[in-house]
C-alpha cells in the first residue's frame, strides 16, 4: 500500500463508505437477480470497488464519467441514486434510464455520467467527443472513461489514445485491469500484459496503480486529474480482480479457486478497514453505524424500486428521437 | 446404438457435435474466437472441445473482431476451413468491413481466383432482457451482401446438419443461430447427418395462408398457426433457412396455393428481409394474391430492457393471428 | 446582388456554402474527418475553410473512422454541433458500430435523456470505375436503423439547404452526397436556404406510372420520364430525398393517381431501400396497383472496375423505360 | 546509405533493373492515364520503388504477398507480368483479375500476390490468416504485408500486432511510411511519429529503414525474415517519400515543392545507379540495355492490353460465388 499524504478519519470513512455502499448493494443485487427482480446480463463489481471510489474521488462535479457494463458501482460513487439505479434494474419507469437500460445502461445527465456502454471499447470515442467539446468551449472539465483489460485488444482502444494524446484531449483514461476478459486470461490475449507501457507508444503519461487499495488510486487519480486540466491525457492501469464470475451467466470454471482466495486476502474493504483501525481512526461503532446507513439506503433504494412502475405499453416507441429536456 | 436410434439432444448439443464432427473429420478445421476455448463459448456451445482438440485448433482470441474475422479469411484463402465464432450478431458491426469488403468481395474482385471456405457463426435475437446493444437481429439485414451465404438453423437437424456443408462451400457462410434456441430440445437420429443449405423448408402445410419465417421467428409461425387451426385456418409454415441465396421459388409455389402470406421477421421492421420477402411476392405471384401480404416485425426501437416492452417490440404469435384471420376473412 | 438573384453554382459548391454558413452562424459547429483541411477534402467540398475557419473548427482527423465517429456522438453530447465527414460510405463500415449501437441507441437507452445533434455526411455510390471496394451505395441499407435520420440530397436546392434543419435536428442525421453530383451545375437563388428534411419531392407530375428515386438515381428516373414522354407515357417523378423516416405518403398518394411504380436504386436489389418501399406499397396501396411494383436496382454483384461491366450493374434509364412500358402497356 | 555485405555486380544490376521496371511502368500508366486507357483511382508508387524491390527481393517463391492500393510495384517486382497488369487497368478479361479489380486489385494466385487492397488497413488481417494458415499446416514460409504509414492509425493495426505477436504469426510488417496519408502529414495525425516505437507496445521486433536505400531494404528484409521464419513476427518502418500526387485526382496543395525537391535528391534509382558508378560495377551501356530491356517489356505489355478483349456483359453476375480452379 501506499499513501503520499497522511490520512484523515474524515476522509477515510468516507472512503470506506463508498465502498461498502457499492459491496452491499451489489450483494443485494444478486439476491434480487435470484429472486427473478432483476433480469438480463448482470455484470458485478465486487472485489474491484477501490477502482471506481478512488478514482471518482479526485473528479469534480462537472466533470464526466463514461463506463461499462460493469457501472453499478461507478454510478453510486459518482451520485446517481440507488433508489434511480434499483429501479432501473427493476425496469421501472423510475429508473435512472427509465427501465429502457437496465443493469448495463445506466445513465444519469445530472450527474454528467453517460452509459453504462456494453459493447467492450464503445465508450472510449464518446469520451473523446465529450472532452473535445469541453476543450472547444474552454470549460476545464476532465472526462474520466472506464474500461477493461480486455477492451485493450479492441482496434478502438488504439484509435481513442491516438487520437486523445495528438489533440490534447481531456481524458482520464481508467484502465480496470482485473486480468480476465470474460474467460480469456490476459496472458491469452495481450502479447505485451504491462498495459501501462501501451501508452507510452501514444506518447501519453501512463502508470499502474495498485487497483485494491483505494487511497493509492484516488492519489494517483488525483495526479492524473491534474496533469489532464493541464491539457495532457492520462492512463491509469488499475490492477484489480473481480471476485463474482463475469456476469450472472458465467459458470466460472476458466480459473482456480487458489487464485481466487489469493485476490481475497487483498480485499479493498478489509484493507482500508485495517489500516484505518492500525492508525487508530476508526471504531467498530463507525464501521456498525457506515453500515446500518448504506443497509438503510439500500433498503429505501428497493422499496423505491418495487413501488416504481411501468412506463405504458404504448410509450414503446418514445424516445427513439429526442423529446426535449422534459424527459 | 444403432443408426435409426433417436437422441434427445439440445440445440446447443447438435451445434457442438456438428463442430466436433467438423473437427474430427477435418484437420484443416479449426474454431476461434471470443471464449470459445477456456470458457467453453460464451454459450457453452463449444465445452469441452478445448480439452479434446488443444488450444491449435481451439483458439481463444483477444477481443478484436475485426482482426479475427479478417484472420479467418485469410487462413481460409491459405487452405485452412476456419469456424470463426463471432460471439454474437452484435459485435460483427465491428468487423463488418472484413465481411463485406473482404470475404464477400475476394473471389470477385481477383476475377474468381480464390475461393474463402470460411464459416462464421454468430449468436443473434432478443428476449432475454438483456437490452439495446445486445439485442439486434441484423442477419436479414447482412442479407443484402452478394458473394455471402447466409443460414438461419432453426430446428434441431439444422443446428446439426448446416455446418457440414457450409465448411464444403468455397465461399463464406454466416450461420445465425437465436439465442432463444440453444435449450430447445428434442430427438435427432443418432446418425444425423449433413442437410442442404439451399432450399427452404415447409415445416407445416396449410390451404388457407403462408406463415413466412426464420430463425428465431419459426416457434412464432407455428405456434400462430397451432392457434389459427383451431379457428378453421390451415396455415402453411416456410422457414426460409437460407437467407441468401434467398429460395424464394418455395415461397412463391406456396403462394400460388395459399394467396395470402404473412412475414415474421424479428428485424426492424424498415429494410427488413421481410421488404425483401415482400418484394419478391410482389414482383413474382401479385396476381395470385387474393390480400396485401402483411409483415409482422420488431418494432423500431433500440431493445428496451424492461421485459413488457421488449415483448411488445418483438414479434408475437398474437399478431401473426391477427394478421392471418384478417387476410383469410377478407377484411 | 439581390435577394432573388440567381447564381450559378455546382453541387460542391452548394454543400460548401451551407456548411460554411452554419459555421460562420454557430459557434458549436465544427468540422472534422479525414483530409477536410489541408487537402480540402476528397471531393473538394471543403476546399478553402481551413483557411477561413482554422484548424480547431476544421480538423483534419487521422484514419481511425471509428474512434472520430465516436467523437463526433460525444461531442454533440458534450454541446457541440459537429459535423463528422466520412470520406465515403465504404468505410462508414469501420464506424457502423458507433453508429448503430451510440449514435442511433444513446438517447433511447438513456430514457430520453440525451440528445445526439450530430450531422455525419458521406459521399456515397459507384459509376467511376473504383471497383468494388469504393463503390458502395449503402445509404438505403443503413435507412433500417432506427434513432436516424438519413438524407439523400439530389439537387443543388437539397445540397445547399438539408444541412442547416439537419444540425438543428436532435438526433443524429446522415447526408449522402453521390459522388456523380458533385460536378452538377445549375442555378439557385442567391439567398437559397433551409429546406424541409421531413419530404419526398415530387419533381415531375405525370399520371402513368411513378418513377420513385433518390441520390444518384433521380438524373436516371429523370431521363426515363423524358423518353417515356417521347412515347406518350407521362411517368411521375418522386424523389424519396429522406431515407429515414421515409415519407411513404407522398409515394401512396401518387400511386393513388398513377396505379404503377418502378423504384430505381442503386442499391443491391436483395434488401435495398427499393424492397422496403414496395412492400410498403404492398402493404398500403395494393388495391390501388394496376401492375406488380417493378424495381430497378444494382446487379448483386461486388462493382467490377471494367466500365462496361460497371455500367451494365448499374440501373440504367433503358431499363426503366422498359419496365414502365411493359406496365404501362399491361404486359 | 548502410551496406551490410559488399555489392555485386549482377545483384546490383537486378535491383536495378526491378526499380526501373516499377518506375518506368508507371510513366507509362500516367500516359495512358490521361489518355483514358486507364480509369478509376490510381496511385503510383513512384520514388517509393526501393521499399519494393528490396522487400520482395527477401522472399521465397512460396513465401505470399499482400498489398495496398498502390501496389503496380509489388506485383510487378513479385512477379506478375506487366501484360496482365496492364490488361488489368485496361479492364480487359486478359487482367491478372479480369479487369474486375483494376489497378487497386491486382491479384494472383501463382505468385502468392493476395492483392490490392482499396481499404485502409484492410490487408492486415488477411496477412495474419495467411501465416496461421501457414503455421497450423506446418509450412515455413512468410506473409509480407505492405501498408502505408496512415494505416498505422486504423484499429485493425493495433488488433493485427497484438494478434500476430501473441500467436507468433509469420508475418512480416512492411509499413511505407512516406510522411502523408492523402494529404495529411504524419505530424497531424500520430501523436508519436516514430512507428517502430509503436511495435514495442506488442513485443514485436520493430526497426525503421531508410526506405530510399534499396540495399538497406533488401537487408533489413533479410534479417526480419530470418526471424520471421524463426517464428516471430517482425515491423519494418521503410522512409520513403512519394514523388507523385497521392492519386491521379489530388492537386498535391499540402506540400511544398521544396521539400518533394528534397526527396527528390535521395531518389532510389539514381541512388543506386551511382553508387554502382562509383564501385565501378555498371557502365552506362549497362544502364542502357536495362532500359532498354523495360521499354520492351512495357511495349509488349501495353501491346497485350491493347489486344485483350472485354468480358462479355452477360458474364457480369460471374464470380460472386466461386466457380472452381478453372479461373
Ligand atoms: C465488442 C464486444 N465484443 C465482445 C463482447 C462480449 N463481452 C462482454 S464483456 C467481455 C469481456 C470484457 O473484458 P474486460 O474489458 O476486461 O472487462 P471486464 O468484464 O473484465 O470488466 C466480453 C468479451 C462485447 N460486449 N463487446
Ligand atoms: C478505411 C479507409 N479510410 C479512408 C480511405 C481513403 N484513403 C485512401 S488512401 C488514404 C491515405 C492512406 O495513407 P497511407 O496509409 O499512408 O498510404 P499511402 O497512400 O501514403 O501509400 C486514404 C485516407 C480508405 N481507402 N480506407
Ligand atoms: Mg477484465
Ligand atoms: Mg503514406
Amino acid at each position: 500500500m501506499s499513501a503520499e499524504q497522511p490520512l484523515e478519519r474524515d476522509h477515510g470513512l468516507h472512503l470506506l463508505s463508498q465502498m461498502l455502499r457499492v459491496r452491499r448493494f451489489e450483494e443485494k443485487c444478486v439476491e434480487l437477480y435470484s429472486a427473478a427482480k432483476i433480469r438480463g446480463f448482470m455484470h458485478l463489481y465486487i472485489g474491484e470497488e477501490a477502482v471506481a471510489v478512488g478514482a471518482i474521488e479526485a473528479l469534480e462535479p462537472d466533470d464526466a464519467v463514461v463506463a461499462t457494463y460493469r457501472e453499478h458501482g461507478h454510478a453510486l460513487v459518482r451520485g446517481v441514486s440507488a433508489g434511480a439505479i434499483m429501479a432501473e434494474m427493476y425496469g421501472k419507469l423510475e429508473g435512472c434510464s427509465r427501465g429502457r437500460g437496465g443493469s448495463m445502461h445506466l445513465f444519469d445527465a445530472a450527474t454528467r455520467f453517460y452509459g453504462g456502454n456494453a459493447i467492450v471499447g464503445g465508450g472510449l470515442p464518446l469520451a473523446l467527443g465529450l472532452a473535445l467539446a469541453d476543450k472547444l468551449q474552454g470549460r476545464e472539465r476532465v472526462t474520466a472513461c472506464f474500461f477493461g483489460d480486455g477492451a485493450v485488444a479492441e482496434g478502438e482502444f488504439h484509435e481513442s489514445m491516438n487520437l486523445a494524446a495528438l489533440w490534447r484531449l481531456p481524458v482520464l483514461f481508467c484502465c480496470e485491469n482485473n486480468l480476465y476478459a470474460m474467460g480469456t486470461a490476459i496472458e491469452r490475449y495481450e502479447s505485451e500484459t504491462e498495459l501501462a507501457l501501451k501508452a507510452a507508444s501514444y506518447e501519453m503519461p501512463a502508470w499502474s496503480v495498485d487497483g485494491m487499495d483505494v487511497i493509492a488510486v484516488e492519489d494517483a487519480a488525483r495526479r492524473a486529474t491534474a496533469e489532464v486540466r493541464g491539457g495532457m491525457p492520462c492512463f491509469l492501469e488499475l490492477r484489480t480482480y473481480r471476485f463474482r464470475a463475469h456476469s450472472m451467466y458465467d459458470p466460472d470454471l476458466y480459473r482456480s479457486k487458489e487464485e481466487i482466495e489469493h485476490y481475497k486476502q487483498h480485499d479493498p474493504i478489509p484493507g482500508l478497514t485495517g489500516r484505518l483501525e492500525a492508525a487508530g481512526l476508526v471504531t467498530a461503532e463507525d464501521i456498525e453505524e457506515i453500515e446500518r446507513s448504506v443497509a438503510e439506503e439500500i433498503e429505501v433504494a428497493i422499496a423505491f424500486a418495487e413501488a416504481g412502475t411501468l412506463e405504458p405499453v404504448e410509450d414503446l416507441e418514445r424516445f427513439v428521437y429526442w423529446e426535449g429536456t422534459t424527459a | 446404438m444403432s443408426a435409426s436410434a433417436m437422441v434427445t439432444v439440445s440445440y446447443r448439443e447438435a451445434m457442438r457435435a456438428a463442430i466436433r464432427e467438423a473437427l474430427l473429420g477435418d484437420e484443416r478445421v479449426f474454431l476461434m474466437g471470443e471464449d470459445v476455448g477456456a470458457y467453453g463459448g460464451c454459450f457453452g456451445v463449444s465445452k469441452g472441445l478445448l480439452e479434446e482438440f488443444g488450444p491449435e485448433r481451439i483458439r481463444d482470441t483477444p477481443l478484436s473482431e475485426s482482426a479475427f474475422v479478417g484472420a479467418g479469411i485469410g487462413a481460409a484463402m491459405g487452405g485452412m476451413r476456419p469456424i470463426v465464432e463471432v460471439m454474437t450478431v452484435n459485435f460483427c458491426l465491428l468487423a463488418l468491413d472484413q465481411i463485406m469488403n473482404n470475404a464477400a468481395t475476394i473471389t470477385h474482385m481477383s476475377g474468381g481466383q480464390f475461393a474463402i471456405p470460411l464459416v462464421i457463426r454468430m449468436t443473434t435475437g432478443a428476449g432475454r432482457q438483456v437490452a439495446a446493444q445486445h439485442s439486434h437481429s441484423l442477419e436479414g439485414w447482412l442479407a443484402h451482401i452478394p458473394g455471402l451465404r447466409l443460414l438461419a438453423p432453426a430446428t434441431l437437424a439444422d443446428a446439426r446438419g448446416m455446418l457440414a456443408l457450409s465448411l464444403e462451400d468455397p465461399n463464406p457462410v454466416l450461420i445465425f443461430e437465436h439465442g432463444s434456441l440453444y435449450n430447445m430440445e428434442g430427438e435427432l437420429p443418432a446418425d444425423a447427418g449433413a442437410v442442404d443449405i439451399e432450399r427452404a423448408a415447409v415445416r407445416r402445410t396449410g390451404e388457407h395462408v403462408t406463415l413466412i419465417a426464420y430463425g428465431g421467428t419459426l416457434s412464432t409461425a407455428m405456434q400462430a398457426a397451432d392457434e389459427l387451426a383451431g379457428a378453421g385456418i390451415e396455415a402453411e409454415v416456410i422457414d426460409l433457412r437460407v437467407l441468401r441465396p434467398l429460395d424464394d421459388s418455395t415461397v412463391i409455389e406456396s403462394l400460388a396455393r395459399t394467396h395470402r402470406a404473412v412475414i415474421i421477421d424479428e428485424g426492424w421492421r424498415s429494410g427488413s428481409l421481410a421488404a425483401e420477402v415482400s418484394a419478391r411476392i410482389m414482383e413474382q405471384a401479385f396476381y395470385e394474391l387474393d390480400a396485401p401480404v402483411a409483415r409482422v416485425c420488431s418494432a423500431e426501437v433500440p431493445m428496451p430492457y424492461a421485459q413488457h416492452l421488449e415483448q411488445a417490440a418483438l414479434p408475437q404469435a398474437s399478431t401473426v393471428v391477427a394478421e392471418a384471420r384478417r387476410m383469410v376473412g377478407g377484411g
